[in-house]
């Protein structure tokens, strides 16, 4: 690669060729502002259609203004980031922006996290003075997420992550001109289209367009009703990015705080998911096993390689994008669902309480679980196992309206039996970790030797496809790792076309896996986010005693005590689940 | 948006459509052209037969349908009339022309009589400005339009 | 001529007939019939000859003795001396202004045939459904020396030497672009044919691919050869069937005789072209949005660099060029680049086909040498205005284009004169317009135009040019006020600055020549709510005029909104706060009484 | 394929070839009779009766016996006088004629195509061609 000198606000800049002006600038601090462009190399997702006009700069020597975006340095380029000319056009572009926006920011979700309400207040915008009409469109609420297309300002984000890095392919701009927006075919509700509500558009969106589903009251609801016991698990991945919602250093570890907050907020019982997990990998663990055991004595009709189940998102793309494989993946159910079963029957019968007066609350960093806990199968006589799924930043702002100085709570454990997790639980929440968690005891059930080293860093890692060989006691097992739905879908396609070479597949339908779920703090694009919050992940699961699920003490008192052993009947019931062959197009009503 | 009931016929004319184009996503827009010739519109189900051919997505269909002009997800009257509205009919009172043609069919612009039977349409440039103002009633082109021909024009069909 | 010995051919365009030619052909009939010569002469009335700034014209055929400025007075005198007598009558006869001498026919004076044809070389001259007809021209006889005697490098030179430019509208040097796309190196690369020709009032590309096909599937086989392409597609848009037909005939007979296919000419070069259709998206007509329709997606144009030339159809390098470029190419190489170069201006070789329409009599598709002056080709070969009205304004390169007016009526027509006056060449689009056309609304119109037809992807051109529009309603309504003004400046400068493709970078041209040719105009509508030119309805003052009115009531029976009071017998009165300006009562005065102010 | 033209020689002979049985067309049949007729067939002449013209001329010409070929061709540029059509007389000059309905067509006929007699509304021709300059 050459090497191309520029200067930029007469500082001389040297950069590699085909480095973009507003890389050349950010790497000598100057921050040219941008609004449609964001790049996340790690998720190889890259937006940057040059529509937005807001990082436009002056280039000497050419007739109009570039977009810092777009534009490749070139030898001896001269360029200005805030001349006049620049100024007025920036702050004409944003005030045309503003002027075909709802200004209703203080009643907005997205407020105090949108790059457009930011670049206003940065530009100091006091008056637009370009008004007229406004467009609008379909208000459209599903069971996750909500879309407000007023808001949109086309920059092209949840189209490209939807079509390019999850290849789900909802989204497209449709229209043409002013009327032009992003949409689902024939502009129609998310829950008729073939939407996994993996949030990833959520996650990406600069404005209030695309919003989580709140449902922060329904839980203040129950947690006032005196006949309701209202139990809280938490997700492996909230721990890990709550504190980014309080000014924290992302990826501090508030595990204690989370819980001490959860009491004070008024739970009467304050669990963990990560106990379901451990209790997922007992289930799913001697699944594989015993499929991996039949398959090797030769039975043909067994179906490998065993794909993991616990993501919704990832459940509902196969439904739809690979209908007839759907009896492929584990019927284990996600941690979420096998804790609400369990609390509901188990621990309902402990407190000599009927189901119907629990109300099971969990804390997840995803917003497709808010769609999975109204699945029909996931309900006896319409009273649902999981009843209400807050995201994280949901619980911060319950944690905000109870006045609680979140920074300064001591650590509370959190309650017995369902509270205590192992080291293999936590790990659930990133990319890579429920197949470490699920070889931890795979090894040790099917070997019965003693494992000495727990880490499989082979497994471990950012890239979205990743394959690893781990060694049972001399019988090799290829292990299949993605995360991104379109990752997910290059391995499908060689599993349906008989090329896979895989014993066991982890898909995680977000990029990064349950930390970059759609329901977490905005990491604006940041991808170093992502990596420290799973090094945190990494940290709780060394910081704990007990490192693998089957050594989890409540875990073996649940079977002792209610469920006898791994796939048994009542196993069965309570924690398995099936499929259905959504098919591919909507139904449109 | 209800659900158009396809004939069957016409879904399988669709699918050799598409065949006869090698199902490739790059002639999305000729595949549009021929679909739109046969059934005169494209609703929402010729759309998502024409997505399932050519393996794009529903979308991205829609996105492309509602894009270009000359694609119409609602039926164009027997006799689609359009408004040449480029600048030399435009120069040349094409508007008042186009105000006469909605009086008397009391239809707007994008509208289909009630009996089906004419719709209005404004193009861009039909490119016979020397007949300016221009209108096409089908394939027929009728030249220097006046206000008083339109009552002409209509009894014609 | 079996009968007629002579024949006086009197110019009947509306530009002499202005100036009484008619009263001149009866004097001469008159003059003929009294010299008995009426079985011998035939007095005739044609078409515009075309050089009406020296009209009324009076031609001899067949001396084709060529007179000019006559009189009806001059009649008698012209049957005496010239048909009697023989003699030419030295005083009407032509003065040619480089050389003083009089000019005794009109063979010498083609200085008064302002027009070149060379895209239009066939158009109107060869049957487009017969390739004999076309080859019988020297037809693909460029394509084979091309193939036989040159290298493509040597080929381009020869393009680069002509300085052919595009004729799109953007004017980029075609040799260049063929050579850049040359450079790139790829196993597949396209030639592309631009016929979206969105331009409201442009109809250029539409008559040369339905009079001349082949001259452009000649040109793009040559383009295909220089810069290493076997495919070419024609992008054509749905809104021309009768080209597309005639196109489909041109390749299918350009197969049969292998000047499309494999092997052409034996050369091992081969080269298919195939039809791809626009389907109604003006934007098409920018390259890089032309490229994604023809892949199938929605028409949005991208940032460039990279050019189409590096990465363009499929991420091939493609050469996109426009229908009138292309059917120079044959003339280029069998006429040779000198005497291409030679036409024109230095700086801008070789003709521009115009099409002339709006307010003007001779509405036509004409090509006219680069340098021509704007009065030439309005008034000399357009016939000048209709119906004797003052021309205000003529507006060049459609909605991308400016309005030019009186004091730019001798400027030479070229890329950069264009440009530097705040409109441009565009495709040749040109809109002749008069005293009753309102400047605001017509700059509104084309914002209108623009606003329908973006494509939406950036925001100064998805919202800046909505308020553009938003702006100009309210001045045309009257509503507007003295800052509306600097803003429509502020804003479309913005938008010239900022947007993403062509479209958007030069929408608001219309706006800023029209603010800045016809100011008075904008302040008229803005500060005293008046339109000078009584084009904008809502301005409009309908009055009765008390002295004439004689109380008979019908008006106020027709007004749709009772906007009319007043008792039998006695003068009425028009509310202008309810009247919605119809006309309805106008038209129904019998005695003259209402007015508009 | 017979027709395919192999080479650039090849392709000057059928040109001339062409050019003289164009040519040669006039000689041989009566030549003084033959009249050649290009009907404007663009867009708009079709628009404005082109082809009702050109299918009376063929008729026209047909049963008052003159020997006579009527072709289509491209927009000759006058938009304002459409349908327009060109004839060109066994050695004369080809001339113009605008605004050219059946009824002027047939006038065409009687005066000019069978007497040599102008007709009003000729257009003169204001262009040069690649050929003359």
């Amino acid at each position: 690669m050459n090497i191309i000198k520029l200067i930029i606000d007469d500082k001389p800049v040297v950069v590699e060729q085909g480095t973009t002006i507003l890389e050349a600038a950010k790497s000598i601090g100057i921050k040219i502002p941008s609004l449609c462009y964001m790049k996340m190399d790690d998720l190889n997702f890259e937006n940057k259609p040059g529509g937005c006009r807001v990082c436009v700069i002056e280039v000497e020597g050419r007739r109009n203004l570039a977009p810092a975006c777009k534009t490749e340095c070139t030898e001896g380029m001269v360029v200005k980031t805030h001349t006049v000319r620049v100024i007025n056009a920036r702050r004409t572009v944003v005030e045309l922006i503003l002027s075909d926006h709802p200004a209703e920011c203080l009643t907005c979700a997205k407020s105090g996290e949108c790059e457009l309400q930011e670049l206003a207040q940065n530009l100091g915008i006091r008056e637009i003075h370009y008004t007229g009409e406004q467009s609008h469109y379909k208000g459209d609420q599903s069971p996750a997420i909500i879309r407000e297309m007023d808001k949109c300002i086309m920059c092209r984000r949840c189209e490209t992550i939807c079509n390019e890095v999850q290849t789900v392919g909802v989204l497209s701009a449709v229209n043409r001109g002013f009327e032009s927006v992003v949409a689902p075919a024939f502009e129609m509700d998310l829950d008729h289209s073939v939407c996994t509500y993996c949030g990833q558009c959520v996650a990406v969106c600069p404005t209030g367009a695309l919003t989580e589903r709140d449902y922060t009251w329904k839980v203040i609801e129950a947690l006032v009703d005196p006949q309701k016991t209202v139990v809280v698990q938490t997700a492996p991945a909230v721990r890990a990015a709550l504190g980014e919602a309080f000014g924290m250093e992302p990826g501090t570890l508030v595990t204690g705080k989370m819980v001490s907050a959860l009491k004070k907020l008024g739970f009467d019982y304050v669990f963990d998911t990560d106990f379901a997990a451990d209790l997922t990998i007992m289930e799913e663990g001697t699944e594989f096993l015993d499929r991996l055991t039949r398959y090797l004595d030769g039975d043909k009709s067994v179906k490998l390689p065993i794909l993991t189940s616990c993501c919704p998102a990832w459940v509902k793309f196969f439904e739809h994008q690979f209908p007839e494989m759907i009896d492929i993946p584990s019927t284990a159910k996600s941690p979420q669902q096998m804790f609400g079963a369990i609390a509901k029957s188990y621990f309902a019968k402990k407190l000599n309480k009927k189901r119907e007066d629990l109300v099971v609350v969990s804390v997840m960093p995803c917003l497709a679980k808010k769609y999975e806990c109204t699945r029909e199968e996931f309900a006896i006589n319409g009273d649902a196992d999981v009843n209400v799924s807050i995201t994280t930043r949901e619980l911060a702002r319950l944690i905000r309206n109870a006045n609680i100085d979140f920074a300064s709570l001591d650590d509370e454990d959190f309650d017995q039996p369902l509270g205590e997790s192992t080291g293999a639980g936590v790990i659930f929440g990133t990319t890579g970790g429920v197949i470490e968690a699920a070889v931890r005891t795979a090894y040790e059930l099917h070997t019965g030797k003693h494992l000495e080293k727990v880490e499989f860093e082979e497994l471990r890692g950012m890239e979205g496809l990743r394959k690893a060989t781990v060694d049972f006691d001399g019988m090799k097992l290829n292990i299949g790792i993605a995360h991104g739905l379109g990752n997910a879908r290059k391995l499908l396609e060689d599993v349906r076309a008989g090329k896979s070479e895989f014993h066991a597949i982890e898909i995680m339908a977000c990029p990064g896996g349950c930390i970059g779920g759609g329901g977490q703090p905005y990491h604006h694009g940041n991808v170093d986010i992502l990596k420290k919050r799973q090094k945190a992940i990494y940290r709780e699961d060394a910081g704990k005693a007990i490192r693998k699920s089957h050594e989890n003490p409540f875990i073996q008192e649940l079977y002792s005590e209610f469920l006898g052993r791994p796939l048994s009947d009542l196993s069965h019931e309570l924690l398995h689940t099936h499929y259905f062959n959504r098919k591919k197009l909507s139904e449109i009503e | 948006m209800a659900k158009v009931k396809i004939p069957v016929n016409k879904v399988q004319e669709l699918r050799v459509i598409c065949k006869k184009f090698n199902n490739d996503p790059g002639e999305l827009i000729n595949v549009l052209h021929e679909a739109q010739n046969l059934l005169g519109y494209l609703p929402a189900e010729v759309q998502e037969i024409v997505a399932e051919e050519l393996n794009v997505s529903v979308a991205h269909v829609y996105g492309v349908v509602t894009f270009y002009s000359f694609f119409s997800m609602l039926p164009k009257g027997k006799h689609p009339i359009s408004i040449c509205m480029g600048t030399a009919c435009y120069v040349r009172g094409a508007e008042k022309v186009l105000e006469e043609f909605k009086r008397r069919l009391d239809i707007k612009v994008g509208e289909t009589t009630p009996d089906g039977k004419f719709s209005l349409s404004c193009l861009r440039c039909v490119g016979a400005c020397g007949l300016a103002p221009v209108i096409t009633i089908g394939e027929r082109v009728y030249g220097r339009v006046s206000p008083e021909d339109v009552k002409k024009i209509l009894d014609e069909y | 001529m079996a009968k007629f010995k002579y024949h006086v051919l009197v110019c009947g365009g509306t530009g002499c007939r202005a100036s009484q030619s008619e009263t001149i052909a009866a004097n001469i009939k008159r003059a003929v019939a009294e010299n008995n010569l009426a079985n011998e002469v035939q007095v005739i009335k044609t078409g515009c000859f075309g050089f009406c700034e020296k009209g009324p014209v009076v031609k001899m055929v067949p001396d084709n003795t060529f007179y000019v400025q006559v009189t009806p007075g001059d009649a008698d005198e012209l049957v005496l001396e010239h048909l009697v007598k023989g003699r030419k009558v030295k005083r009407l006869l032509y003065v040619d202004p480089e050389t003083h001498t009089a000019v005794s026919d009109s063979k010498h004076m083609d200085f008064y045939k302002k027009q070149l044809r060379i895209a239009l070389r066939n158009c109107g001259f060869i049957d487009p459904e017969n390739i004999e007809e076309y080859i019988a021209r020297d037809g693909y006889s460029a394509l084979g020396t091309v193939l036989e005697q040159y290298s493509p490098e040597k080929a381009i030179e020869v393009v680069k030497a002509s300085g052919l430019r595009g004729r799109g509208g953007g004017g980029f040097p075609t040799g260049l672009k063929w050579e850049l796309t040359r450079k790139s190196k790829a196993e597949q690369k396209f030639v592309v044919c631009n016929a979206d020709e969105g331009d409201p009032g442009a109809f250029m590309d539409r008559s040369i691919l339905e009079g001349d096909p082949h001259s452009v599937l000649e040109a793009m086989a040559i383009c295909g050869y220089c810069i290493g392409a076997d495919k070419g597609l024609i992008y054509i848009r749905a809104e021309y069937p009768l080209a597309i037909k005639r196109l489909k005939i041109a390749i299918e007979q350009a197969r049969k005789y292998g000047f499309l296919g494999n092997d052409i000419f034996g050369s091992g070069f081969n080269f298919d072209v195939t039809i791809r259709y626009g389907a109604g998206a003006f934007v098409c007509g920018e390259e890089t949005a032309l490229i994604h329709s023809m892949e199938g997606k929605r028409g949005e144009p991208t940032v460039k660099p990279p050019f189409p030339a590096q990465c363009g159809y499929q991420g091939k390098p493609t050469n996109v060029n426009n229908v009138e470029t292309f059917a120079n190419i044959p003339v280029i190489f069998l006429k040779g680049a000198d005497w291409f170069s030679n036409i024109g201006t230095p700086k801008s070789p070789g003709t521009k086909v115009f099409a002339l329409a709006g307010k003007v009599n001779n509405v036509g598709l004409i090509e006219v040498p680069m340098g021509t002056t704007l009065r030439e080709v309005i008034f000399d070969i357009g016939g000048g205005i209709k119906s004797g009205k003052k021309f205000k304004a003529v507006q060049t390169g459609g909605p991308s284009g400016g309005c030019l007016t009186e004091k730019h009526l001798d400027l030479p027509i070229d890329y950069e004169t264009l440009v530097a006056n705040g409109s441009m060449m565009g495709s040749g689009g040109m809109i002749v317009m008069d005293e009753d056309d309102c400047m605001v609304s017509v700059a509104k119109f084309y914002l209108d135009f623009t606003v329908e037809e973006s494509c939406g992807k950036c925001s100064p051109c998805r919202i800046g040019n909505k308020r553009l529009h938003e702006l100009l309603d309210k001045i045309t309504l009257g509503q507007g006020e003295e800052a509306d003004l600097s803003r429509l400046r502020n804003l479309a400068t913005v938008i010239k600055d900022t947007a993403l493709c062509g479209l958007g970078q030069t929408s608001p041209n219309p706006v800023l020549s029209t603010l800045d040719n016809f100011p008075e105009e904008y302040e008229a509508h803005v500060k005293e709510g008046k339109c000078p030119a009584g084009q904008c309805r809502a301005l409009m003052q309908y009055v009765i005029d008390p002295n004439l009115c004689v109380g008979c009531t019908l008006c106020s029976r027709v007004c749709p909104v009772d906007a009319i009071s007043g008792s039998k017998k006695t003068p009425h009165f028009i509310n202008s706060m309810v009247c919605i300006k119809c006309g309805a009562c106008m038209e129904k005065c019998k005695f003259g009484a209402i007015s508009v102010q | 394929m017979s027709d395919k033209v192999r080479n650039l020689q090849e392709l000057r002979n059928l040109r001339d070839e062409l050019k003289g049985r164009l040519l040669l067309r006039e000689k041989s049949k009566a030549p003084e009779k033959l009249v050649q007729i290009k009907v404007s067939m663009a867009t708009c002449g079709i628009a404005s009766g082109a082809r009702e013209t050109m299918s009376y001329l063929i008729e026209e010409l047909d049963q008052q016996g003159v020997d006579a070929i009527v072709t289509q061709t491209g927009c000759m540029g006058y938009c304002y006088a459409e349908p327009t059509i060109e004839v060109t007389l066994p050695g004369e000059k080809p001339v113009v004629f605008g605004h050219v309905d059946t009824v002027k067509a047939a006038e065409i006929i009687e005066k000019y195509i069978k007497k040599g007699e102008l007709v009003d509304g000729i257009i003169p021709d204001t262009y040069n061609t690649i050929d003359n300059k």
